[in-house]
């Protein structure tokens, strides 16, 4: 916290925003600006560090600390930041090309060592800047420019792939529900460890509508859910809309009040637990037979890398008798020459 | 522990003890040098061990060396041949006898040279055996026997009474050349002081070698070397690796700057990350990253925030690190990167030394990317130029590669500790919130040095990145004249660190003569040797042997010119060579090169330039 | 298959082995070769790609063709070269950095598309080659040459990281457990698409032991669970335990007879099961409170990225007139000049 | 439609349609190229447009271009200066307006000349008013409005009625130079077959241009450029990035091999992988891998089990397939890796030209690492030197890079269609079973070439791999003398490469002279055009362009030495120029650079060579 009371205006940058008319980019930037207000600490505290791509622009617009860096490698200059400067609160972004293809790896493991990042993944489901390629987000069968004929590759669903490497922190949000990716945001940098939150982001020029289904307005309501912890698993245009988990151990929708089914009945959100049973679950639903999960889907609390890693040196230097370079150099065996 | 024996003097001697990988020839060869160090000569030692973990045993591939040089007078390298070869079994016999001198002598374990291990070693018969026109002095020893007799009371087992013949070989050398036993029973003592019995039977082996030697006939003499005329100071042994760690916190030290360390493990630089995870007691901060890229984009991230970042590699992953060193170099942050070179192309030979990435630091990069180079020339003074690097790195604002190479790296030395408060100084150009008008590409007008404001600094919140940057504010441009402007700029930049660089050095004639023989790097010990026996034997032959590649140094040229002939050692196809051809294009260069994985040896070296002497 | 019957001594090349002795890698040599001889296709059409590290030498002590390639990259290597050649039978070579640390964006982009390839992954929980730095599958806390006071990073679970990217078919064996490991190859290779098989293996230099909780002769029937698709969930000395999910969703151990727990209580393994959740949880199980999964865990038929790409080649051929560069030349607007 | 108005003959001229992104000015430009080319002109085009997918409308920044430079003789560049501006709106002429002869014309859309816009172009005040010094011809043309007006009862939207006015000024250009309009009309109805509609509202506004400039005063005079002398043929036009795509297709189907391309998109690369990934038909494999590295290891896989492999990338990528491309180098597996070079360093300038990677293609790889380099100069060319960078791989089992860059690969040009028949044969060293005594790296005596025996085929099993490997056997080898002699193996294999590569040709007097001008890759457009302007005024200058870079073609040095001044002109700080004084060191290079992310003008070569010729 600091003195001054910040504005989301005072971390916009003198640079012109150079994003596509319509692109959901817009909108998350407004989010992160807004919960940077209201987090509130002083301005010269954030780093924002992104890779290359559309969304990567970002830190050009925020009034910040901010490095642009190269394609996929966010995630790990963003872990030397935090890991040598840990007062810094660091922001990373990257889009779906840059997280998931060929920055995949440094995404994984990050995730893994808990690094303590909010990590961004504006996922368009495809190539923005090099103008429309498919991604490793990109559904089956996808014509684009590297598809003519349509792809045959699986996608990743990010939130899983974060799992599978041991993720602690994972949310999901939507480029135009401002105020949900704002508390995300807030949440994500409480979080201590790599806080991920993937971003379903509109691209206009290249995927206009690929998140239709989830994000159209008229049926929002019944096709996303937005979990909270400790709160029941409700949904739908009247809230009436519940999950449960089945005798096989699968998530399916009820409705309260048919088949005699109670709210008491309805899954509580335990983002907290350990055990990632659940959350992978989530992660897992898919329209339409289940809606798409946002919110923040799991949170747990554990040891952040570049936390222990401070506190390995304040141990060692207890009990090490090696204070300076002076000292490390006459330690061991030395021999006079007079 | 006097003898009656003969005593002769000597200047110098080059002991190899070989065995096989488990027969700790390592821990011997070690506590030899150290040892001699100790007593006051001068050392220079060579480890040479299989490439891999466990090779077969009996067999040549198994092998494992080590080579003491010392003396009374300056050495620099673990010399060519050997005086003593310590064989502990034929396969090491078969494949170190090509090294030994003509009047060397070579101490067998007799015990070992069965039939199985003679055939294993590849021998079709027994080549202790049939060998009149041997000019060696052979010396069969029973040691294995002799080690089982001397713990036969110990209460052992068998396996660690075999283990400690090592010691016994140990002992007959110390007797050899009158060395006190002291140092190697202080360091048993400490290395099993929780298993004491060992201990003992350690000291006890050893003390048994050295009185067999003292006993037998087969050694008519031993050998006096005296001290060496040595710099005052304290002294300690040091490797390569360690050397370049060292050299790298010293600077950060003075420096006053954290250090940080991403790196991923990779033959032969791994021990610079181990050295610097150890060091968690000055605050040092080492990753292990998941791959080389990430290794340096964490140290890229904390230079950004005002560490100095440093990442260490061989070839193959300096190769992967150079995009994202390109982005160091566009946004002008401090960075040292240092690459242990070793046999390639790709994989190439990963144990091996090589000087062949040379190529590679300077040019392997997109677009147009200077860098400075600057490479150390033993393995002491790895300090000292991880050291300049470092400096160069913070007070240039660039990031800057470091060359050594397997054979600086694996090999120790005595080496004088310097005071830290000798060290020059480091001035980064860090800012802090008072500075008026900030922008992060400003230049100072005579080292064209951006200034530095770190995140956390109050009021000077800005951004940079690999796009090309707005000469001054640094914002995003793509003004054709702007780009030129700033690889210019950039260029410029590294050239004027030649104002903050020493001048190139001779040793030899100052004011010029016959031949210039240039080197660069991990060649300097072989190539000062050479030189200065031909310089002994009146030949007018001269060297320059160069650390800091780019830029060059001021006086390069001025020193070129004193000299009629100019020939280039290097171990790779003339990459060095090739550069001065660029940089210095006045002189005609002649070249000598070798591509084995192994260094010079001083003879071949004095056989080239002589062959040019000739040639007049 | 081929006329010729062989051997497992016809896979053996003439180069002698360098692993070091009592290294597990020896084990696992036996089994492949045992497997291909029980596979039987002409030795021709085994490729066997490796990265780089102890286990990555493999390729050297096979007589079938073989590459070496750096660290890494097999699996994309691997991948290059069923793509390009469907007919060859590829077995993919990796430690646990190679697969894990430097070679993660690979091993998880080849699980994804679903490449046919057979992927063995020699888990020792340890740099062999570079003599004894921790790996990202080394356990939290563990002190090596690179973490002299120990690490503060948690593992990954392999097969977990690989669910989380989409794998189709996961299995884990043992270095010792020859027959088991061969059983597992078989299958592997019949199953299209990418066959991830981890095996604990022992590094006796620099891990030795590391998967000794669960090898350890005397109690491994107590530890470790062999599944067999089709078959109940059953373990131990007397194969009287047995696993069953629980009221949470979660797996438990359970003992038959007692509580009244029958046979037909016990959970039957069912690897096709293309909701991967139950293989999440068999993933998951850690000693003590559980036995390690060993055996083919996911076996999920889907379309393999190589054949579905051959089969676009067949559709699009059928449909255009594009037959050779000459018709491709000529095609579209073109104008003579006499 | 004829018109009374006075027609002028010219030889050539530039025209540059210009407007905010969205004004589809790269359509307009490639119609009146194609309309030009059919017509019988030489035809060079360039297509210039924002590094924003969308720019900010209304500013300079959101400005896209497209220049056409046609003409009755050989057209070989783009021009750099336009004899017509066509300006959509304020931003696109003070964008473009430093390029306009002072005797040509500008078309400005007044509509758009509102204050709004004025002010968004950084203009303060109108720029048509006050502009009495202005030597152009300006037109001043109502084309919204007269759009509007054209379509009012089309019942189509507003938005696509103004959508549809650059056929307005496209109308209005093909009056002026007298062009046919079938050729833009068909494509109208090709292109907008489903939506008549449309096709009719663009056709009707195209003809309403027309008879606007046939109508209006301001438009005096209209001109004459008659078809050109072109070798007989069938013509297409083709960009640099289609061209590579084919000649490497074409390559393949020579030499009966299968195709596989894995890659990552990168600007200016991604055409080449997206048009190879249309090619199923052809039989094309094409991966869009999951990074670059991958890239290059899945091409290198599909070259191990025989087929060609290529990756195509830009600077950043060629930086990380670095480590990868020594695995193709040690195990001698054939390997084309394009790389299409933009502004570096780092990102630097992704959408810009430059000739900056040629130090990296050359040198960016750790330890001795040799390839051979081959550059295209034409966007035509292209496909030749794909072609013979594919055809050099299979034949010498070698990867090689193809160097082109962003000018070549996104400009176009009517590239006569060469006959598959007539290319030159192909015969990669591929063995069958019948093999006898197949050894993987036994050489063939005259060309060092290993043979290659691709997995499936039966009794040929072996292991390849990037450690050192046995001379012959190809099994691992650490023995020096055999490291030595595979790194001289590999130089001398590339060197002997020069036997199978034509002589370099020389555009000027073959037997000499004067000045020398020496350039490589894709300046040959501008270089020439100057060379050959120069050589009209009676100068004695001649020009050498390199396509092959290494080796360099053999005849290099005796051409070289016919001519008294050798200046290389490059667009980078010199990496071509050092690279020959190695090479040929017996020359004073003199050298000429720009490092603007942009071609060369003529004017300034012709600048630089007028002052030394002056100097003589
Ligand atoms: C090393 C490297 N490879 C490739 C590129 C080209 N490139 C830039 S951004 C990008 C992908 C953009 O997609 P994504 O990350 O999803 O971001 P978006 O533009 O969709 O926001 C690619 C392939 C590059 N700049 N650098
Ligand atoms: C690019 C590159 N980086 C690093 C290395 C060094 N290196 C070789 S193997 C290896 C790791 C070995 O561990 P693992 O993959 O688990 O195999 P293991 O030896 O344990 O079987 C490393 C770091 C290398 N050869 N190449
Ligand atoms: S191309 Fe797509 S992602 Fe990029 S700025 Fe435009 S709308 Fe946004
Ligand atoms: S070091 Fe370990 S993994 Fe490597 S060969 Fe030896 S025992 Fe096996
Ligand atoms: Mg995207
Ligand atoms: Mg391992």
């Amino acid at each position: 916290m600091c003195d001054k009371k910040y504005t989301p205006a005072d971390f916009k940058s003198d640079q012109e925003i150079r994003w596509c008319p319509g692109c959901g980019d817009h909108a998350i930037i407004a989010s992160v600006q807004r919960a940077m207000a209201e987090i509130n600490i002083p301005k010269e505290d954030w780093a924002v560090i992104s890779g290359i791509g559309c969304s990567s622009r970002f830190p050009y617009y925020m009034n910040t600390y901010g490095f642009h860096t190269i394609h996929g490698r966010a995630a790990a200059i963003a872990t030397g930041v935090k890991c040598a400067n840990s007062k810094l609160k660091v922001i990373q972004i990257s889009g779906d090309g840059d997280a998931t293809a060929i920055g995949g790896n440094h995404f994984i493991h990050a995730l893994r060592r808990n690094i303590d990042l909010t990590m961004l993944l504006f996922n368009n489901k495809i190539y923005g800047l090099t103008k429309g390629q498919y991604s490793p987000t990109s559904e089956y069968g996808k014509k684009t420019k590297t598809s003519p004929y349509g792809t045959f590759e699986k996608p990743f669903k990010p939130l899983q792939l974060a799992l599978g490497a041991q993720a602690r922190f994972i949310a999901r949000s939507i480029d135009t529900s401002i105020n949900l990716t704002k508390d995300i945001i807030i949440e994500a940098n409480k979080h201590k460890g790599t806080s991920l939150v993937e971003i379903l982001q509109n691209c206009v020029i290249y995927n206009d509508g690929a998140h239709k289904y989830v994000t159209d307005r008229e049926n929002a309501r019944d096709r996303q859910i937005i979990l909270k912890h400790g709160k029941p698993m409700l949904f739908g245009k009247n809230n009436d809309k519940g999950l449960i988990l089945n005798s096989k151990g699968k998530l399916t929708v009820v409705e309260i009040g048919k088949h005699g089914v109670k709210l008491s009945d309805i899954l509580v959100h335990d983002a907290h637990c350990l055990d990632p049973h659940i959350h992978w679950l989530l992660t897992n639903m898919e329209a339409p037979a289940l809606p798409v999960a946002l919110g923040v889907i799991r949170s747990v609390e554990d040891n952040a890398y570049n936390e222990e890693l401070e506190k390995q040196i304040v141990n060692v230097k207890q009990s090490s008798k090696i204070k300076c370079m002076n000292d490390l150099l006459h330690q061991g065996d030395t021999w006079e020459v007079k | 522990m006097s003898s009656q024996k003969e005593i002769i003097k000597m200047d110098e001697v080059v002991i190899r003890f070989s065995g096989d990988s488990g027969d700790g020839m390592q821990l011997t060869g070690t506590q030899f040098s150290d040892t001699s160090a100790l007593f006051g000569n001068e050392v220079s030692t060579f480890p040479d061990y299989p490439a891999e973990i466990r090779a077969p045993q009996g067999t040549v591939g198994g092998v494992s060396g080590f080579q003491v040089h010392f003396g009374r007078k300056e050495i620099l390298t673990p010399g060519d041949y050997c005086d003593v070869l310590v064989a502990m079994n034929p396969a090491a016999l078969k494949a170190n006898l090509q090294w030994v001198k003509p009047t060397g002598t070579i101490i067998v374990n007799i015990d070992s040279f069965d039939e199985k291990n003679i055939k294993k070693a590849g021998y079709t018969a027994d080549p202790l055996e049939d060998n009149e026109n041997w000019s060696y002095k052979l010396v069969k020893a029973n040691i294995t026997n002799m080690t089982k007799e001397t713990l036969k009371d110990s209460g052992l087992d068998q396996k660690s009474i075999v283990r400690s013949k090592n010691m016994f070989a140990l002992g007959i050398v110390y007797w050899m050349f009158d060395r006190p036993l002291d140092h190697t029973i202080e360091f048993l003592d400490k290395k099993f002081g929780k298993i004491p019995e060992i201990a003992e039977a350690n000291k006890k082996v050893l003390k048994a070698g050295f009185d067999f030697a003292h006993n037998i006939q087969a050694l008519a003499y031993h050998y006096e070397i005296n001290p060496a005329h040595i710099e005052k100071g304290t002294y300690r042994n040091i490797t390569g690796n360690k050397a370049t760690a060292w050299g790298l916190m010293a600077a950060a030290e003075k420096a006053n700057l954290p250090l940080f360390c991403g790196s991923y493990p990779i033959t032969p630089a791994t021990e610079i990350l181990q050295e610097l995870a150890l060091r968690r007691d000055l605050g040092v901060k080492t990753m292990q990253a998941e791959d080389e890229i990430a290794g340096i984009c964490t140290a890229i991230g904390a230079s950004y925030v005002g560490n100095i970042g440093v990442t260490t590699t061989s070839g193959p992953g300096l190769a992967l690190k150079s995009e994202a060193i390109n982005l160091a170099v566009i946004t002008e942050l401090p960075l040292v990167i240092v690459d242990v070179q070793r046999g390639g192309p790709s994989t190439g030979l990963p144990t091996k030394t090589e000087q062949s990435d040379l190529n590679q630091a300077l040019f392997g990069r997109n677009g147009e990317s200077p860098m400075p180079i600057v490479a150390a020339s033993t393995s002491g003074n790895c300090f000292k130029f991880a050291y300049e690097a470092t400096r160069i790195a913070l007070e240039h604002m660039t990031p800057v590669i470091l060359l050594t190479d397997g054979y600086l790296a694996n090999g120790a030395q005595p080496w004088r500790i310097p005071s830290m408060e000798d060290l020059p100084s480091i001035t980064p150009p860090i800012v802090s919130s008072d500075e008026k008008d900030y922008l992060p590409y400003k230049r100072d007008a005579k080292t064209l040095v951006r200034k530095w404001a770190v995140p956390g600094t109050k009021g000077l919140e800005h951004r940079i990145g690999g796009l090309e940057k707005l000469d001054g504010k640094g914002s995003i441009s793509y003004i054709p004249e702007n780009h030129e402007l700033m690889c210019e700029y950039r260029r410029d930049k590294i050239q004027l660190i030649s104002n903050n660089i020493p001048e190139q050095e001779i040793f030899g004639d100052k004011d010029g003569g016959e031949i210039l023989v240039i080197g660069w790097g991990g060649t300097y010990g072989h190539l000062s040797t050479a030189v200065s026996e031909l310089r002994e034997e009146g030949k007018n032959v001269s060297l320059a042997q160069f650390n800091y590649i780019n830029p060059l140094p001021k006086n390069t040229k001025d020193i070129f010119s004193r000299f009629k002939k100019h020939i280039v050692f290097e171990l790779n196809l003339g990459q060095f060579v090739n550069y001065l051809r660029n940089e210095q294009p006045e002189f005609n260069y002649l070249q000598y090169n070798k591509v084995q994985g192994l260094p010079f040896t001083i003879e071949e070296i004095k056989n080239r330039i002589n062959d040019l002497l000739k040639e007049k």
